[in-house]
């Protein structure tokens, strides 16, 4: 059962790999690292599991939370052209 | 296992010579930065694995637990990934401040503008 | 407070930069940076004196013994080193007031000094450790604040030399990285007593031999030997002034002393000469180094470039010393280190004062500086002198060493190539000399550098004499480090 | 990794309960869940579509899994910080793919149909970029 | 046990792929991200190779950290990397080749991958595990190594970042900006 | 980022969680993964998120760079003080046995110091590397 779950993480994450390469727009990568991500995520509390631990899920937590800071990164990145930019409302501009 | 535990080292090193590649052969300068990054991320692998020991269970002391991986290389690879970060901050900023007085990053261009570069 | 001195050269540094950042305007820091460096150069006199007392001196950070914890372990080469990187720092620091308020301005000079005490700190922290991996450490933190210093300089092409050498730099603290860690996974130390007390067992492993073979090309990226050292002319030419002055003396010599102190100690003569023929690679690299580098010295236009390039020969000089794997060439090679550190600052320093008022430092500049200059202008000429190697002069007393050491050997082709190496330097220091000398100054009003710039020279000046005519000092410590490092260092 | 891994996890057990299998289902659902998304990312045309195989699926498929592994954990800290994970997830999962959707919007790509196939495929790099 | 070469192997082949796709990707922004994958992945190698500390700061130093570093540098200075034709340039190659068989020849006389018989394994790192418990009291013992056996490495550590801070204010910090930069800038 | 709502919305809802997250690694360092670098920059990522949805001038109201740099360096200074501590009352550089009466309470506190000491340095750095960074990106 355990190996079924491990299997279907790692194809989930390299059909995650498959499309952030080929891409073909950015949206497309953004969104396989997202997914990437997550899968992940799921990896670790997997090890956390079998190796009996639940100190190691900290470090998932570490993981979903850097997921999503780069999300942010990369969309503000993306829609502004720069990461300290506040926004269309020019607020503290 | 050996040979499993060989194969590991093989592909370490396709990764550390990746990297290098990348660091030599490219002209641009983030892209240099990203391939130092892939270079020492390698190195720190071959590290890990050096303190590996199989069925041996994170260096936190636990009950029943009696066989520890090497904590040494991990506190060792710490170090030198916050070296990493540091190095890697440093050299951005450096770009940065190249892109701003010579308009560009593509060490060919760089050249074209000053050969003694 | 004695018994902490091997840990005070390098506090004094470490607890003073963050403060010296802190600080406003240009006066305070400059201070504070002179202050320490004077303060860790006494610490180490003090240390070379304890050495030659009490032989080596083993230190124990945080209380925790030799393989397990780090410790510091000064014999006579590194405290020999250590007085050379602070007593440079200390004669540097002095004269960096006026080159930094010219070259770098007021706002940012609090932060320059930090990253100058910071320099120190990794140099000294190289030199005095005992441990592979502290090596490392400290090795980035000496590059991170070499590569910030370098790019400070006032032309945009600072930028890009301090970039390639961030490049260089990393690959070769990286390759420095495997390189221990091949070693770790055979011995299971990173003490480097301990490793040479481990390794002799394991000479025929290839994992040991690959590992030497990462350590010494990732330091020699480091010391810019000849294939290697093309970040080292551009980093040296747009560096401000008082940055050139010490990196030129200190950084490669630190490379060179952790060349030496991997080939002998850790590895041992046996095993880097015998086992694996280190001579065959280094000394030939050298030959081509010393005399290609000095050729194409002869060409530059820019004495400031050209002395960069000179750098590169005369470490060659050194690594051939290294390369004959005897007493006598280590003795000569760590002699060089000391000497050439001491005439490269003071000519840096000279070329610092030329371009404080001159706003340049090419060949152009140099016209007629013997009446326009000519305090500075002898201070150059003498620590011409010296890198051509005229006796009386600290020069002389490291080449006559280094020619001894081949002719022990009979190694007569290498005297020879010495000897056109000193005539190559006859002829590109002597470009200079024709400049100040015979040309006409475009403006022949007398325009001496002021005295916080001339009395740091002169002090090193005079050290260059000093040092040439009473050779005891010098000569005597480099003779018995050597002795200690051929014995394998490994001294309980 | 440590020996001492659950055994029911690997298979060890000698025991099968109610609970264990309950997790085993949850964990079966989650990860076909996670192939299924994965699949729809590369088999599906244009950017809206995959966004809808991966996004939809991702937060609940992390759920379920996290369900079952909490059941083999039992009620411990383990399972708590299970929760916080997901709780983590459920909040940030569904808004990235909420400002990702929005930001590809704004960007000008245009949903795929099946008259106009065209129109997503030409959208290239440096169409997006805009 | 088999199941952890799996997820080992796998990683690995993951992460030989990215790289791949790394050096011959063009759009810089795209390399970047791609680059955060790899930094996610090795993280997850790390934990698998036992080593929960170093995934912990792999994750949130190299996909967090250096990440968003790299995107604010591209937001500055562009994001294609220049097309140019791809030369065959042989020297880079020679280097890789040659510092890759040094390696390979390096790794015939390793210590079996894993074996608690090591010489690593055996000569000073069971102090740590004995020890550490009586010495430090510390349930962790890569705290206890990283804070005390070897604090002073960390205190260097701690001086790195504290040098690439002040290294990079000293570059790109906040000062009036030079007319003469942005002349030159200008021409290109 | 205006006009992303939603992600303003739970990105504020967030941030003072992942700052909590931070403190909890930073104290759980001696107890499981975690300790005073991954901390700082756990920590430095509430304001890395605070940065990126309300853009750089509102993170500097709330830190300025000037502050930054001094708890950087106050970091540097907490943790090299320790050691000379440690050598004033009698031991070797860092040696925290002597700092109290008995070594391991003497280590807990030269550990848990120290710590601190990193976990100051590294987020402050962390924010105030990410601060200069986006600085150089806005327009000027």
């Amino acid at each position: 059962m355990i190996v079924a779950a491990a299997l279907a993480i790692l194809v989930a994450m390299s059909m995650a790999i498959v499309r952030a390469l080929l891409g073909p727009t950015i949206y497309d990568r953004i969104l396989a690292i997202n997914l990437f991500g997550t899968k992940t995520v799921m990896l670790i509390t997997l090890i956390a599991a079998l190796a009996g631990r639940a100190d190691y899920l900290d470090i998932a937590l570490v993981y979903a939370m850097i997921n999503f800071i780069a999300m942010i990164a990369v969309l503000k990145f993306f829609e502004y052209g720069s990461l300290g930019h506040a926004g269309s409302d020019g607020q503290g501009e | 296992m050996s040979g499993l535990g060989i194969w590991n080292y093989v592909i370490f090193i396709f990764l550390m010579m990746a990297g290098l590649y990348m660091v030599i052969s490219s002209t641009n300068l983030v892209k240099k930065i990203i391939g130092l990054n892939v270079f020492q991320t390698s190195v720190f692998f071959m590290y890990i694995s050096f303190g590996y020991i199989d069925g041996g269970a994170g260096p936190v002391l636990a009950e029943g637990v009696t066989l520890y991986s090497n904590p040494l290389p991990h506190v060792l690879i710490l170090t030198a990934i916050v070296v990493g970060v540091a190095t890697t901050a440093v050299g951005l900023a450096l770009t940065i401040r190249i892109k701003e007085s010579f308009g560009s990053i593509e060490e060919d261009d760089l050249h074209k503008m000053d050969p003694s570069i | 407070m004695l018994t902490h001195l091997p840990v005070l050269v390098v506090l004094a540094p470490l607890l003073a930069a963050p403060v010296a950042a802190l600080m406003r305007g240009a006066f305070a820091p400059w201070v504070v940076a002179t202050l320490v460096s004077w303060f860790s150069f006494v610490c180490s006199l003090l240390l070379l004196a304890q050495v030659s007392d009490q032989g080596v001196i083993v230190y124990s950070m945080g209380g925790w013994e030799a393989p397990w914890g780090i410790e510091y372990r000064i014999d006579f080469a590194n405290a020999l080193l250590l007085v050379l990187i602070t007593g440079l720092a200390s004669i540097v620091m002095p004269y960096a007031r006026l080159s930094v308020r010219h070259e770098i301005g007021d706002e940012r000079s609090p932060m320059f000094y930090a990253a100058m005490l910071l320099l120190v700190l990794g140099l000294c922290g190289m030199t005095a450790t005992g441990d592979a991996f502290n090596i490392f450490v400290f090795l980035e933190i000496s590059s991170l604040a070499t590569y910030t210093l370098l790019a400070m300089g006032k032309d945009r092409r600072a930028l890009t030399s301090s970039f390639s050498y961030l490049v260089m730099g990393t690959i070769g603290g990286t390759f420095y990285l495997i390189g221990v860690g091949f070693l770790y996974v055979m011995t299971g130390t990173l003490n480097i007593a301990d490793l040479a007390e481990r390794l002799p067992a394991l000479s025929d492993s290839a994992t040991v031999r690959t590992g030497f073979a990462f350590i010494v090309t990732g330091i020699c990226l480091k010391l810019a030997l000849f294939p290697l050292h093309l970040w080292l002319p551009n980093a040296y030419t747009f560096a401000p002034s008082a940055v050139t002055a010490l990196l030129g003396a200190t950084a490669t010599k630190v490379a060179v002393y952790i060349l030496v102190r991997m080939v002998f100690t850790v590895f041992g003569v046996e095993f880097s000469f015998v086992t694996i023929p280190l001579s065959d690679v280094l000394v030939p690299l050298a030959i081509v180094g010393l005399l290609s580098a000095s050729s194409v010295s002869i060409m530059q236009p820019n004495v400031k470039r050209m002395l960069a390039y000179s750098s590169v020969a005369q470490i060659s000089y050194i690594i051939l010393g290294i390369g004959m794997g005897t007493a006598m060439g280590l003795t000569a090679a760590l002699l060089h280190v000391f000497n050439h550190g001491v005439m490269k600052a003071a000519l840096f320093m000279a070329l610092g004062a030329v371009s404080y008022r001159m706003g340049g430092t090419d060949l152009k500049h140099m016209n007629g500086l013997a009446r326009t200059m000519p305090l500075t202008f002898w201070a150059f000429v003498i620590g011409g002198l010296s890198l051509i190697g005229v006796p009386l002069t600290v020069g002389f007393v490291s080449k006559w060493h280094l020619i001894l050491a081949a002719m022990e050997l009979g190694w007569w082709p290498v005297v020879v190539v010495i000897l056109v190496g000193s005539i190559l330097a006859v002829i590109y220091i002597g470009r200079v000399v024709e400049a100040g000398f015979f040309k006409e100054p475009e403006d022949s009003t007398r325009r001496e550098a002021p005295a916080g710039l001339l009395i740091p020279l002169w002090i090193l000046v005079i050290a260059n004499i000093w040092l040439g005519i009473d050779t005891r000092l010098t000569v005597d410590i480099a003779e018995a480090a050597a002795a200690q490092l051929m014995a394998g260092g490994v001294v309980r | 990794m440590a020996v001492s891994g659950m055994l029911v996890l690997t298979g060890k057990g000698n025991k099968m309960t109610v609970l264990d299998i309950l997790s085993g289902i949850l964990l079966l659902a989650g990860c076909s869940l996670g192939v299924i998304g994965a699949i729809g990312l590369i088999r599906f045309p244009d950017f809206y579509t995959r966004m809808h195989a991966a996004g939809v699926t991702d937060t609940l498929c992390a759920g379920l899994f996290f369900g079952g592994l909490a059941i083999q954990f039992g009620l411990t800290l383990a399972s708590a910080k299970l929760l916080l994970i997901f709780l983590f997830m459920l909040f940030t999962c569904p808004t990235s793919s909420h400002a990702l959707a929005k930001a590809a919007r704004h960007g000008g790509l245009e949903p795929w149909t099946k008259t106009g196939s065209g129109a997503a495929h030409n959208m290239s790099q440096e169409g997006a970029k805009s | 046990m088999v199941l952890e070469h799996l997820i080992d192997i796998s990683l690995l082949v993951f992460l030989a792929v990215i790289s791949v796709a790394l050096l011959r990707i063009k759009d810089l922004f795209a390399a970047v991200m791609i680059f955060g994958i790899y930094s996610l992945t090795s993280a997850s190698l790390f934990m698998v190779l036992a080593a929960a500390d170093v995934a912990f700061t792999e994750a949130a130093v190299g996909a967090g950290i250096s990440t968003i570093l790299m995107l604010a540098t591209l937001s500055i200075t562009g994001r294609e990397e220049k097309t140019i034709e791809r030369k065959f340039k042989l020297l880079p190659l020679l280097i890789v080749s040659i510092t890759g068989a040094v390696l390979l020849y390096g790794i015939r006389d390793l210590p079996p991958f894993g074996d608690a018989g090591n010489p690593a394994q055996v000569h000073v790192a069971p102090r740590y595990i004995e020890q550490s418990p009586v010495e430090t009291d510390v349930p962790n013992i890569v705290t206890s190594v990283l804070a005390s056996y070897r604090g002073f490495d960390t205190l260097g550590e701690v001086v790195v970042i504290f040098t690439a801070g002040l290294g990079v204010a000293l570059i790109i910090g906040r000062r009036r900006r030079l007319p003469s930069k942005k002349e030159a800038s200008s021409h290109e | 980022m205006n006009d992303h709502l939603i992600l303003r919305v739970v990105g504020k809802f967030l941030i003072p969680y992942v700052m909590l997250f931070g403190l909890y690694v930073q104290f759980h360092g001696d107890f499981g993964p975690g300790g005073g670098f991954q901390a700082g920059v756990i920590f430095a990522s509430g304001f890395v998120i605070y940065t990126l949805l309300f853009g750089l001038r509102s993170t500097q109201q709330i830190v300025s760079e000037g502050f930054l740099r001094v708890i950087s360096a106050s970091g540097v200074l907490i943790y090299a003080g320790v050691g000379v501590a440690s050598m004033l009352m009698g031991g070797e550089f860092l040696n925290y046995n002597v700092l109290a009466a008995n070594p391991i309470a003497g280590q807990h506190i030269g550990i848990m110091v120290i710590e601190f000491g990193v976990g100051l340095t590294v987020a402050s750095t962390m924010t105030l590397l990410l601060m200069m960074f986006a600085e150089r990106g806005l327009p000027s």
